[in-house]
């Protein structure tokens, strides 16, 4: 095990999960909740055409490689004159990846809350709309934590794909110290311990959130 | 018998597989060679999803025929094609690989057989003439190729990129400005696909030279596969290949 | 914190509702009627149809035919019935369910001022005065701020009602409120509605607890099948049940054994 | 878009699914539910030891991405003296990664199973080990349908990087025909459409199962 | 079909069962005697250790300490309680639960002859007609092939308790075994534990059904705060208790309003 290389390779690593895989990670799970939320709605909603695109955009998303989702978007496009910048097109990519795969999560936490507290909400006076922000939201927010912080971490891992499309980040560090030092078992196994790291850290973030959501939980 | 070709032949498990000695490949009878097949024209599919042919696949089958034993294919991704031959998995990488000091350091070459320069590739309507022009473009480039350091040394900002197909892509597009690669990729890109919007603006001065890779300290066997290109060479076999290839020799 | 008109006349009158799930007729022609000030106390097998007339009055179900009229709301079933007036018919009425059905994720407090705010946009300040005093009523001022899950069973359906009542509905629903309770808990929270009772809150009470019917009710109407089999004032209904069915109803009801 | 090529690269890119992907997905993932429930009931057992081991477990396998797994097992093994084929290498890498990401959602399932269903296991006579075996599994089992379901889809798409190991499958079929044709993103397109159909055949398997387990249960 | 062994003599001794939770004491020094054959009735308001209580004497949870003898089998809980004499504990008695908890993915004779079978190791064929015979005494023969959704509230319970007989108890412990049930089900579920009674089956049942306890129990114990407060015949402790607290407890339940 060449440690030295090990060493001065991992502030580069490191770095390349700040700038690259955290940043992107973050902003793709953000955007990728909205649409989540938006295709959960949609599935649940009575509406059947709704419901059929919605059903269709999850079955894509989660049939289909990633890469190819990340290769149409970046490469295929311009072939009909649409060319989007490397970060924009990797948001877009991984915000749509977790919104096919969270939107299952999100749809199965809101049919999990009770039906009596949709009829608690109409009985107030509520509408349907309103009952859902407030009332049956914020319990199935609870439920879905554990499941969405599985998306999180599998989108953390899968942000490496991003450099096939000319983003820079942890993973790419990684092959770069690789590709000039031939040392590729060290240096993968260093970008995997950098991964564990954020992870666990994404974990106990998860505790956190989860125990804070409790608050108001019976036991 | 696929992997454990490889692992056989190595002796001595229980440590890092050693360099490989000409008998241990001949008591095995078998050559067991590490190459991507999917990178025409030196290692690919015939017709896709046929046999395995190519440029080097001929070569070092050749090679093979020499040293009397039979030749097999191991066919993974470049990413992991060092790491096979490290731990044993094939004895040799027969995939272009490029001398430089690195891997010189790391692993034991045969003789190139293949030398051919670096061609600084733009589109058709570039102002880029010379490799100093690159000065603050923006070049796409093979992390793993010896070319990324080149572009990088001309003052490129280097966007590195899988191979060549996504590096023509990314010209095309507009997406960078020029790549570095070497002379035969594009001729044999040129040949097929055709490149009228693309076109090679300048040489370098050196030419990669680019090698059969062994582990370090197969010392006899690097000689006798030394020999085995000598004596190709001398009858006119690389050249036969390399003509069928290429149109031109470009084993010298 | 009383009825919001006082004057009398009918809150309530239903003609013929009707209602199928899956082809299977739940409700076979109800007909109610109730004054306001009144108690109304529906009883019944378990699958008579109790839950779904009460849901019925709340526009929480949509009949198939009938008509309804509910604080001078008319609405007649025969035809498409709007979003609309589902919501104007919830507005004049509001539920107490079995189960409770607190907002676990709000306070005591806000479970109470969510409606009179949010959907009765009455300012925040008015309606936080006034469900403190509706807390203090039934004895929970002290508990405004405390979660649901921290509340015993009596405690949380005396919130129920209390979130009820802040919307100063014309007519009170109660599902076997309180067939979810230890039975020691049962005590308080009859008492809370029968004292509202007494102070002329117009309601509509499913219930088993026949004691408590026979004290508070004006009216028994008990159903079975989904129709109306017997209705009467509490003594006759208990006392000398015209039919069959009723009198073996309530034997089984107060003598299970 | 060139047509004959589509058609003509069909046929190997299937039959890589056939002799590759599936065998590879179906093998692994028995194996990988045979560990995740060893895993998960280490997880609940009253053991701190095998706790600790089963959430590092867990915690690296969902932490590090699973082609430094494939790798550390294939091309890093050997220099501890253990070479193991690209086959049982493979089946190997992914049914420890099944494993990790498998054992959080039985182990979840069977805490899901009402605390009644074991004590009325006990009052009976049961051991816990009975108990477990007869009452909570079978119970357990139709809650763990969907996500196991999940966990295995995304089994299917991670198969491709087998090739990185020598397997040849699906994946690595089209890039075959992509190298030899340079149309990599028709082929791209090709092999995302052969795993979406593959997908969809699982999800329609997926409901049928879910269907006969909900049989005894209430609606 | 009947107890295993009718002849008298003590099936139940506790003396002194403690038990805390989180350093709170639920049990506080419980005693309890009850003979071959005879009916032990625990009430009490929510929390006061009824099912603590219960539980333990099924080895369900462990008692801190104190001594238990159920059907000749003795623990001492101030030492330390292995699996075997949990286990044995449990062969001693079976509990119906107040939830039934019955096993939802097998039929009902499924779930009769599952301990029966599996545990106790009896052959099949045998065990399967004693179950049919016990089905049939409940009324539940042609339910044998239906799975538990199936049934109402009432049958379910009926089958918790087919399920507890068929492993020929010495002790039959019920824990609120109709608060789960409709109101109209109580009393099908009471009839068959009455009848149990009847003949002769030693149990002890925590309820809250006042006028069953008076008619089948022999003894009624009333807890509250993990301690026995009062203890007697059912007419004397419900006709004439003796404790304040015993007196509240039951006017409450009589009569909630
Ligand atoms: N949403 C629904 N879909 C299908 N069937 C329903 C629905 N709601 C109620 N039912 C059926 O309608 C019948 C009447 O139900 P309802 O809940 O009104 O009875 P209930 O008198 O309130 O009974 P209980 O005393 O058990 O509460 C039952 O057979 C029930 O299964
Ligand atoms: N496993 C447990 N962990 C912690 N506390 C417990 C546990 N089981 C019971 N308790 C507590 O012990 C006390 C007695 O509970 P128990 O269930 O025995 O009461 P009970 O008399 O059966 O009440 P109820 O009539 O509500 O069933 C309660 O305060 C309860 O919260
Ligand atoms: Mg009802
Ligand atoms: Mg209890």
């Amino acid at each position: 095990m060449d440690w030295e290389l090990f060493w001065s390779s991992l502030w580069p690593i490191v770095r390349g999960g700040f700038v690259g895989t955290i940043p992107l990670a973050l902003s793709s799970f953000a955007l990728g909740l909205v649409i989540a939320l938006a295709v959960a709605l949609a599935r649940i909603s009575r509406n059947r055409l709704l419901q059929a695109v919605a059903r269709f955009y999850i079955s894509v998303i989660r049939g289909t490689p990633l890469l190819v989702q990340l290769f149409v978007i970046f490469y295929g496009l311009p072939s009909i004159g649409l060319t989007i910048d490397p970060w924009p097109s990797a948001i877009i990519a991984f915000s749509l990846n977790v919104g096919g795969y969270a939107a299952e999560v999100i749809r199965a936490a809101i049919l999990s809350v009770p039906k009596g507290q949709w009829e608690a909400g109409y009985t107030i006076g509520m509408s349907r709309s309103l009952t859902l922000r407030r009332i049956i939201l914020p319990q199935a927010a609870r439920v879905s934590v554990p499941p969405l912080s599985n998306t999180f971490i599998s989108l953390v891992k899968d942000t490496s794909l991003a450099s096939l499309i000319l983003v820079t980040e942890l993973f790419r560090e990684s092959q770069k110290v690789a590709a000039f030092s031939q040392e590729f078992m060290l240096l993968y196994i260093e970008a995997a311990l950098v991964y564990w790291v954020f992870c666990l850290v994404l974990s106990t973030a998860q505790s956190r959130v989860e125990r804070r959501l409790d608050r108001y939980v019976a036991h | 018998a696929c992997s454990s070709g490889g692992g056989d032949s190595s002796g001595g498990a229980g440590t890092e597989p050693e360099g490989l000695s000409l008998d241990a490949v001949q008591d095995a009878g078998v050559l067991v060679v590490g190459t991507e097949g999917t990178y025409r024209p030196f290692t690919f599919h015939e017709g896709g999803s046929g046999d395995l042919t190519g440029f080097d696949v001929e070569i070092v089958t050749a090679v093979a025929e020499k040293l009397g034993v039979d030749v097999e294919f191991q066919e993974t991704q470049w990413d992991a094609i060092f790491a096979g031959l490290e731990s044993g998995r094939f004895d040799v990488i027969a995939n272009q690989v490029s001398i430089n000091d690195e891997r010189e350091e790391k692993y034991d070459f045969s003789e190139p057989y293949t030398i051919s320069p670096g061609v600084l590739i733009a589109p058709a309507d570039t102002d880029i003439t010379s490799f100093e022009d690159l000065e603050g473009r923006t070049t796409a480039q093979s992390l793993t190729s010896n070319w990324y350091e080149v572009a990088e040394g001309f003052g490129a900002n280097v966007e590195a990129v899988e191979g060549w197909a996504q590096a023509v892509e990314l010209l095309r597009q507009g997406r960078v400005d020029a790549t570095v690669n070497d002379e035969l990729t594009f001729l044999d890109f040129e040949k097929t696909e055709g490149a009228d919007d693309l076109k090679v603006v300048a040489e370098t001065e050196d030419a990669s030279r680019n090698a059969l890779t062994f582990r370090k300290g197969s010392t006899d066997l690097v000689e006798a596969v030394n020999d085995a290109l000598a004596e190709l060479r001398a009858d006119g076999t690389l050249a036969e290949i390399s003509e069928k290839y290429f149109g031109a020799d470009v084993t010298q | 914190m009383s009825p919001t008109d006082p004057a009398a006349g009918a809150v309530l009158t239903a003609r013929g509702i009707t209602k199928s799930f899956d082809g299977q007729r739940v409700l076979d022609g109800i007909d109610l009627d109730l004054e306001r000030g009144r108690v109304l106390t529906l009883i019944g097998p378990s699958g008579s149809g109790k839950t779904t007339m009460l849901r019925s009055l709340n526009g929480l179900e949509v009949p198939d035919a009938g008509t309804l009229e509910v604080g001078g709301v008319r609405v007649d079933f025969a035809g498409p019935v709007t979003q609309r007036t589902r919501d104007t018919l919830r507005d004049r009425s509001a539920m107490v369910f079995q189960h409770y059905n607190l907002f676990p994720h709000r306070t005591v407090l806000q479970n109470v001022t969510e409606g009179p705010v949010l959907v009765q946009r009455r300012p925040r300040a008015e309606v936080e005065v006034e469900a403190e005093a509706l807390l203090d009523r039934v004895g929970l001022r002290e508990k405004r701020d405390s979660y649901p899950f921290e509340l015993s069973g009596g405690q949380q359906q005396r919130v129920g009602i209390v979130r009820a009542l802040a919307l100063r509905p014309q007519l009170l629903l109660f599902d076997e409120p309180t067939s979810a309770l230890d039975p020691e808990l049962v005590g308080e929270v009859l008492a809370v509605i029968k004292e509202l009772a007494d102070e002329g809150w117009t309601m509509v009470v499913v219930t088993h607890e026949l004691s408590f019917a026979r004290q508070v009710a004006d009216e028994v109407v008990f159903l079975d099948g989904g129709r109306v089999i017997e209705r009467g004032a509490p003594a006759q209904l208990f006392g000398a049940p015209r039919q069959e069915r009723t009198k073996r109803f309530i034997e089984r009801l107060t003598n299970p054994l």
